[in-house]
């Protein structure tokens, strides 16, 4: 009999649906999923456009990645900072970001920002905000840097400073008292660290370091960790332990054997 | 013309439970406190971040109070029934003074604390308890509490937002559980609060609702001396 | 009418906010009297203490701390008391050293299970209510007079979330005696009892080993062993076994045994004995 | 149907008058979520065509992607029939889209626009998905404090000055009352010869009691 | 009572010098009664990596199938062994796809990849990865184990140093969490072995 | 006492516990047994959004405009949510106004009495505020809060005092502090421009750092409206200006065109 293989198809599955659904009236509560407290923002400047991002996720009020990415990569020329329900922005970024490397390809042209966004939002649109990702999405085409944000539900806005997650109300108070227009790239960078500081400092559920990611015209600067305000303090000793202060009941050790190939065959 | 073209377009009918708009008379304000019981001193800790939900109400709001010379009381969960208690325990102790002509021993304090606790018992104080101080003998000693006055006399516990995730650690430091030829030497102040700031350290790292600043208080035979330590602020 | 008119001849600006309310009701005559408590003034105080105690609810915050396998029984010596020592507070042990066996008085045992705080109060109560009672007639209470009191204390608020699940033991003028005494206002007397999550498991073995001709060695083993295996299959049951034996002249404690290392000490008795069942083939 | 949770929702105070020769369609600009303000400076007139414009309240997500549809139909239509659509074309195309989906969406809109065969003319297409021809068309949270004022101040044959002046009077007057309007306000003069946008900055609006 | 709280368990994972350590309890319990001390929740998927699968059972055991099914399929199709890299996106989207109706799994990879780097990260039930460089934890006593590694781990422990951090974290974790415990497994992957330890722990 | 854990030390279900009639119920306070559901504040109903405060070099600085709004309603355009207690003391209030005004009455029934004692002494901030709090507080033990959230602020025996209670009786004081949105919106630019600054600010830059708030605050708040008062408390007394506006700035907004393409 032939080897039946099964590919993977594309798509939600909803084979436990039903069967979670059963567990929840029973009272079994489905866990809580990772999510990005988050501060994300996005700024236009002169020449470009300047994205950033704090580096906390979250499982309710326990951090469960300190230094995470929530600058997602769309395109050499489009970037988009995630808030929302971790997974949820990761694979919908992913999935665009496929789809718009295939346009590429079958183009032959640069992604336009508008594309990214209009396929952004038709498909959260479609999930009705059961998709929770709420998005800035910045990039630079033929038509000069321009600046998204596309919310859970599938409705956006097109603004010269953005902010979105939990802490973007801070971030906001910076924008609403320092920008004015025309930037330079240096400002940009400047006022986006701070929205973002604001959002670190004063949101609980932001923290850790600020990303930045810088797009103009003709290059992507992506500022991994640009300010690091909140390095781990150093303890106050260490605590290792001296070997054998573990019990234990029984050890069994498997050996990797390397098979050095060309080896002459045993004839005998 | 339907364009919902997707499978929760047309989403289950389910129940939504009616809200109910009612008062909630609670908040949740973080924090943790811990507390360590040595030879013959007592350490009390508490950060002293009060938050509520994602916001921070302040950086300095001090859960920790000197109750007397040999008593020092950590109120974690919320302030306000924290300050209350705190002031009803400050009101007996005076009585007591009063009517017994003497300085309430933490012993005493820890039973009252309990009874004052459990007085409210069908409306509780939303206030996780540590009590540290040292006794008649001039030993530490630590009490902890649950909300409704249920309290042991332990030689290290911590409560509040993080107290899970600094329990083990001084179990395993402190209580040196789990350890193999773990020297049982007690520990030296100095090494209590090693132990006490790098748990909050790590705690800080991990609980959102713990940082700021750390309050240390050291309870000895000669009274309650207290430091202060920056934690991280985000 | 006259309610109407009371409630509007007073100025709602006056000083009827009790500022002193909270904290100014300590008297030292209300401390001999029945004790009172707070109740919230919420359209249903019930459905509110609920909410903020149970764990389904969006307004839980109150983490009570619980105790839980406990066992008594009568035997020609007396009677055996095991408990374990575990606190929990949802699936977090809030504690492993916890004494779940209230020593009344030197006559008198209590053991904890259900809310850890309901427990210690009230049978502290009930000891100073044994104490009076002594002083009042000079005699001893009976362990039934005893368990009726702590019955009669917590009947008035049945149903508003005391949970106690305790068995008072002692030796009185009639001998051993043994009651369990519950917060829903059970009172019963008997020869065993077990009491807890892990009772299930602890009566297994106690109904197995049974008799009442045990000694008192035997008894004390059956007890430990009892709780012993209770800790080990039931996650709220653990830390260590507290053993209590009660005879003539009051009760004796018979040490903290770590669960953890009884666990070994039981797994190398199988091991003899099975070294020993196949030496005899 | 009412807004999911944690939508965006566009509070509004929208407006639409035709007059001599033409309709002007007004908004004011905010955007909330609760009570935070998303944006303060939204564009809640959309082009679907060259001479038509609609005017959006409601849940933000579900208005947009009608707008976006109802657009794709027009210009498919101005292609395939080699004439730009009237307006009826457009507030028909809309009403259908709400009346059709009204249990998945919630949009108030108010088409308007010139065309050569009825000149300028405006309809509301109220939640639920009536078709409604108007004189003048008021939506929004912000539309019912104002209308007693815009009775009493609506001329039949009022001149594109005097319209300006009574859109613009109107919007700010709702504006000030209606915590879900505010911001900017934004008018378009759509006429035969095309769409001029006017622009009235948050701190020159015209001012009434302020009591 | 949340549903990854039925079956109870926990894996963590943490990285040395060269080498990764992935260890869990070993209870299988039914709510608050124990069902069985043995119960495995770290699943080799190829020599180097193991997968670490704390959550519902049922699922814990359906989703092992299925990823040493489809792990043996990569084997096949592409003639290598899959690196932990691969597992964990293959496992990621395995999990997302079912981002409406999830498995109750959150599982942990830690392994080392082809020139011997270490690799490991976390997830959530619906396929977020967190890659970490110090360490991963997972299961009911996340929050204990959160607060042991935080305090104990650091950079660059030697194989057998990393095995006392990681098996002091789980065990003393593990003890003030009712639902896991009841024994505890290490594996520590070294370029040339596997080493894999039953610990001595509580029983209760 | 049954074995399931879960199950203990919380009141039990009445509909499925059909048998055991609570006890409680007999025992209620004919006030909660007769009334019926309490129809009290349950919610505020006239409501003012945020108050921001700070502290600076003579003293304290505090604003807060002068909206109530009902519901969406912009429905007051002139309510002064500033409030002088004594000489050196300013209440400001966010929340409900009629039980802001309840707290004015009261505040000023207490100055009175104490006036009336006539021994010399007044009541300084840091006392309005423990008795703010100990109201408050006994008023949320009630179920029937004052729902406010309060800002007190002032100077007493030449210390600068500045301090937040709420409805539930929470209280913490700081450098800075803002209520309702301006927890949100003002606050991080509070605390960037005061913290650490407290003894240096001057008047002048105490005032700019106010207006930037409560412009950030106007552009943000869907509660708000850009008229409002300032006060300032210094040991020379206190001063609380007319309603006057912020410049606020829309140029950037006019050619903003539509949401996507």
């Amino acid at each position: 009999m032939a080897p039946q293989q099964v590919k993977p198809v594309g798509g939600f599955s909803f084979e436990n649906y039903t069967r979670n659904a059963v567990l929840e009236t029973k009272g079994a509560k489905p866990p809580k999923a990772t999510s990005t407290g988050t501060t994300i923002v996005g700024v236009i400047y002169d020449k470009g456009v300047c994205l950033g991002a704090d580096t906390r996720a979250t499982e309710g009020p326990i951090v469960a990645d300190k230094n995470c990415e929530k600058i997602h990569y769309l395109a050499p020329n489009l970037y988009c900072c995630g808030a929302g329900t971790a997974a949820d922005t990761e694979f919908t970024t992913n999935s665009i970001s496929s789809q718009l490397e295939l346009h590429r390809l079958s183009t032959g042209r640069k992604t336009r920002v508008v594309t990214a966004m209009t396929l952004l939002k038709q498909m959260l649109f479609r999930y009705q905000g059961h998709i929770g990702a709420a998005l800035v999405l910045g990039g630079y085409d033929i038509n000069g840097p321009q600046l998204y944000t596309i919310y859970p539900h599938g409705s956006t806005d097109k603004l010269p400073y953005v902010t979105m997650g939990s802490g973007s109300l801070a971030a906001m108070s910076v924008f609403e008292s320092k920008w004015r227009p025309n930037l330079t790239r240096e400002e940009a960078i400047a006022i986006v660290s701070e929205a973002i500081e604001a959002g670190i400092f004063n949101d609980l559920g932001s923290g850790s370091n600020v990303d930045v990611c810088v797009i103009e015209e003709n290059s992507t600067d992506y500022l991994r960790n640009h300010v690091r305000p909140n390095e781990r303090g150093i303890k106050e000793q260490s605590y290792r332990y001296p070997r054998g202060t573990t019990a234990i009941l029984k050890e069994s050790i498997r050996n990797f054997v390397d098979v050095v190939e060309g080896d002459a065959m045993d004839m005998s | 013309m339907n364009f919902l073209d997707s499978p929760l377009s047309k989403p289950a009918p389910y129940v939504v439970a009616p809200i109910e708009h009612r008062f909630d008379p609670y908040e949740d304000n973080g924090g943790t406190s811990v507390a360590i019981a040595g030879e013959d001193f007592c350490v009390v800790a508490s950060d002293t971040r009060q938050s509520n939900g994602y916001m921070i109400n302040s950086r300095y709001a001090p859960k920790a109070y000197k109750m007397s010379s040999t008593a020092v009381l950590s109120c974690n969960g919320f302030h306000a029934d924290g300050v209350t208690l705190k002031k009803v325990l400050e009101q007996r102790m005076k009585m007591y003074k009063y009517s017994h002509d003497k300085d309430m021993s933490v012993t005493a304090l820890a039973q009252m604390l309990s009874n004052t606790l459990y007085q409210r018992r069908f409306f509780p104080y939303y206030a996780f308890c540590l009590l540290g101080g040292v006794d008649a003998d001039g030993k530490g000693a630590v009490y902890c509490y649950d909300s409704v006055g249920s309290f042991e006399r332990e030689n290290y516990r911590t409560s509040g937002s993080a107290s899970a995730l600094i329990q083990p650690f001084l179990d395993n430091q402190v209580g040196r559980k789990n350890q193999q030829n773990a020297s049982t030497a007690p520990l030296t102040l100095e090494a209590v609060l090693r132990i006490t700031k790098d748990a909050f350290t790590s705690a800080t790292e991990r609980d959102i609702h713990t940082g700021d600043n750390l309050q240390i208080f050291v309870i000895t035979r000669d009274g309650v001396e207290e430091q202060n330590f920056p934690l991280k602020k985000d | 009418m006259n309610s109407l008119v009371q409630k509007y001849s007073k100025s709602s600006t006056a000083h009827d906010d009790d500022v002193l309310g909270v904290h100014g009701k300590w008297d030292a005559s209300l401390d001999l009297a029945f004790p009172t408590f707070d109740i919230p003034g919420a359209q249903n105080p019930l459905s509110f203490l609920r909410n903020v105690t149970d764990e389904a609810s969006s307004d839980y915050k109150i983490k009570i701390q619980h105790g839980t396998t406990t066992l008594a029984f009568k035997f020609q010596g007396g009677i055996i008391v095991a408990v374990d020592s575990r606190a929990t507070m949802g699936n977090y042990i809030g504690s492993q050293t916890v004494k779940k066996v209230i020593e009344i008085n030197p006559y008198l045992l209590g053991t904890m299970a259900g809310g850890a705080a309901d427990c210690s109060y009230w049978e502290r109560e009930l000891g100073r209510r044994c104490r009076l009672y002594e002083l009042t007639n000079k005699e001893r209470i009976s362990v039934a007079a005893a368990s009726k009191l702590l019955a009669n204390l917590v009947l008035p608020y049945k149903g508003m979330g005391l949970s106690m699940g305790t068995m008072v033991t002692g030796w009185d003028k009639s001998g051993p005696n043994l009651y369990y005494v519950d917060s829903d206002g059970s009172r019963i007397k008997g020869d065993l009892f077990s009491v807890g999550s892990g009772s299930t498991f602890a009566y297994g073995v106690l109904d197995s080993g049974y008799r009442n001709d045990l000694t008192v060695e035997e008894a004390l083993e059956l007890g430990k062993r009892s709780i012993f295996h209770a800790a080990h299959r039931d996650a709220m049951s653990g830390g260590s076994v507290n053993l209590y034996h009660i005879h003539e002249e009051g009760w004796t404690y018979h040490g903290n045994h770590d669960v953890a290392a009884l666990f070994w000490e039981y797994q190398d008795l199988k091991a003899e004995e099975r070294a020993a069942a196949v030496g005899k083939q | 149907m009412s807004l999911k949770p944690g939508e965006v929702n566009l509070g509004t105070s929208i407006m639409a008058v035709a007059f001599n020769g033409g309709v002007i369609v007004g908004a004011d600009s905010r955007t909330t979520t609760g009570s935070y303000i998303a944006n303060r400076v939204t564009d809640k007139l959309t082009k679907v065509h060259d001479l038509i414009y609609c005017c959006r309240s409601g849940s933000a997500a579900d208005t947009q992607a009608v707008a976006d549809i109802v657009q794709y139909y027009l210009q498919m239509y101005s292609v395939q029939q080699d004439e730009p659509p009237t307006v009826h074309v457009a507030a028909t195309l809309f009403q259908e889209m709400c009346y059709q989906n009204k249990d998945q969406l919630s949009a108030g809109i108010i088409v308007a626009g010139w065309d050569k065969k009825k000149g300028g003319t405006v309809y509301n297409i109220p939640l639920g998905g009536a078709l409604i021809q108007q004189p003048f068309a008021i939506g929004g949270s912000g539309s019912t404090y104002i209308y007693g004022y815009c009775d009493s101040q609506y001329k039949d044959n009022m001149t594109r000055e005097e319209c300006i002046e009574f859109v613009k009077n109107s919007l700010a007057l709702a504006m000030s009352r209606d915590g879900s309007s505010g911001g900017v306000i934004r008018m378009a003069v759509i006429t035969e010869k095309g769409v001029e946008r006017l622009f009235v900055p948050g701190d020159k609006l015209p001012v009434h009691w302020q009591g | 009572m949340s549903i990854m709280e039925y079956n109870g368990g926990s894996v963590v994972a943490m990285v040395g010098k060269g080498c990764v350590a992935i260890a869990s309890d070993k209870r299988l319990g039914q709510q608050f009664m124990t069902v069985s001390t043995n119960f495995q929740k770290i699943f080799p998927a190829s020599e180097k990596t193991y997968i670490g699968l704390p959550g519902l059972a049922t699922d814990v055991l359906t989703l092992s199938e299925r990823f040493r099914f489809n792990i043996n399929m990569y084997k096949m199709e592409e003639e290598r062994d899959i690196e932990p890299k691969t597992v964990a996106h293959m496992i990621s989207s395995t999990l997302y796809q079912r981002r409406f109706g999830p498995y109750f799994v959150e599982p942990v990879v830690a392994g080392l990849s082809k020139d011997n780097t270490p690799f490991i990260c976390a997830m959530d039930l619906i396929g977020c990865i967190n890659f970490a460089k110090d360490f991963v934890v997972s299961g009911t006593a996340s929050q204990n184990l959160y607060g042991m590694c935080e305090s104990l781990w650091e950079p660059d422990l030697e194989p057998e140093d990393l095995f006392e951090t990681i098996s002091q974290a789980l065990l003393n974790a593990q003890d003030r969490d009712a639902l896991s415990g009841w024994g505890a497994v290490v594996h520590i992957i070294t370029p040339d072995k596997v080493i894999t330890r039953s610990l001595k722990s509580r029983q209760d | 006492m049954n074995h399931f854990p879960s199950q203990w030390g919380k009141p039990r279900q009445e509909n499925v516990d059909e048998y055991n009639t609570v006890p409680l119920y007999n025992n209620m306070p004919q006030s909660h047994a007769a009334a019926g559901p309490m129809t009290r504040t349950q919610q505020p109903v006239v409501t003012g959004t945020s108050v921001i405060a700070l502290k600076y070099k003579d003293g304290i600085m505090m604003a807060a405009d002068n909206l109530a709004s009902y519901g969406s309603l912009a429905r007051f355009r002139d309510i002064e949510r500033l409030h002088p207690v004594g000489e050196h003391t300013i209440i400001g209030a966010s929340g409900d106004i009629s039980d802001y005004q309840y707290i004015q009455h009261m505040l000023q029934n207490v100055m009175i009495d104490q006036h009336c004692e006539d021994d010399g002494h007044t009541l300084g901030t840091p006392h309005i505020y423990e008795y703010l709090f100990r109201v408050m507080y006994n008023r949320r033990s009630k179920f029937n809060p004052l729902w406010n959230a309060l800002v007190v602020g002032g100077v007493h025996k030449g210390e600068r005092f500045l301090g937040y209670v709420d409805l539930k009786g929470t209280t913490y004081q700081n450098s800075t502090i803002a209520t309702g949105f301006g927890g949100h919106l003002a606050q991080p630019i509070l605390r960037k421009a005061v913290e650490g600054r407290e003894d240096t600010l001057t008047e002048e830059e105490a005032i700019k750092i106010i207006d930037d708030c409560m412009r950030v605050l106007f552009y943000r708040d869907a509660r708000s409206i850009n008229k409002l008062q300032r006060a300032k408390i210094t040991a020379e007394g206190f001063e609380i200006t007319e309603p006057y506006s912020v410049e606020t700035e829309w140029s950037f907004a006019e050619s903003i065109r539509g949401y996507g393409a």
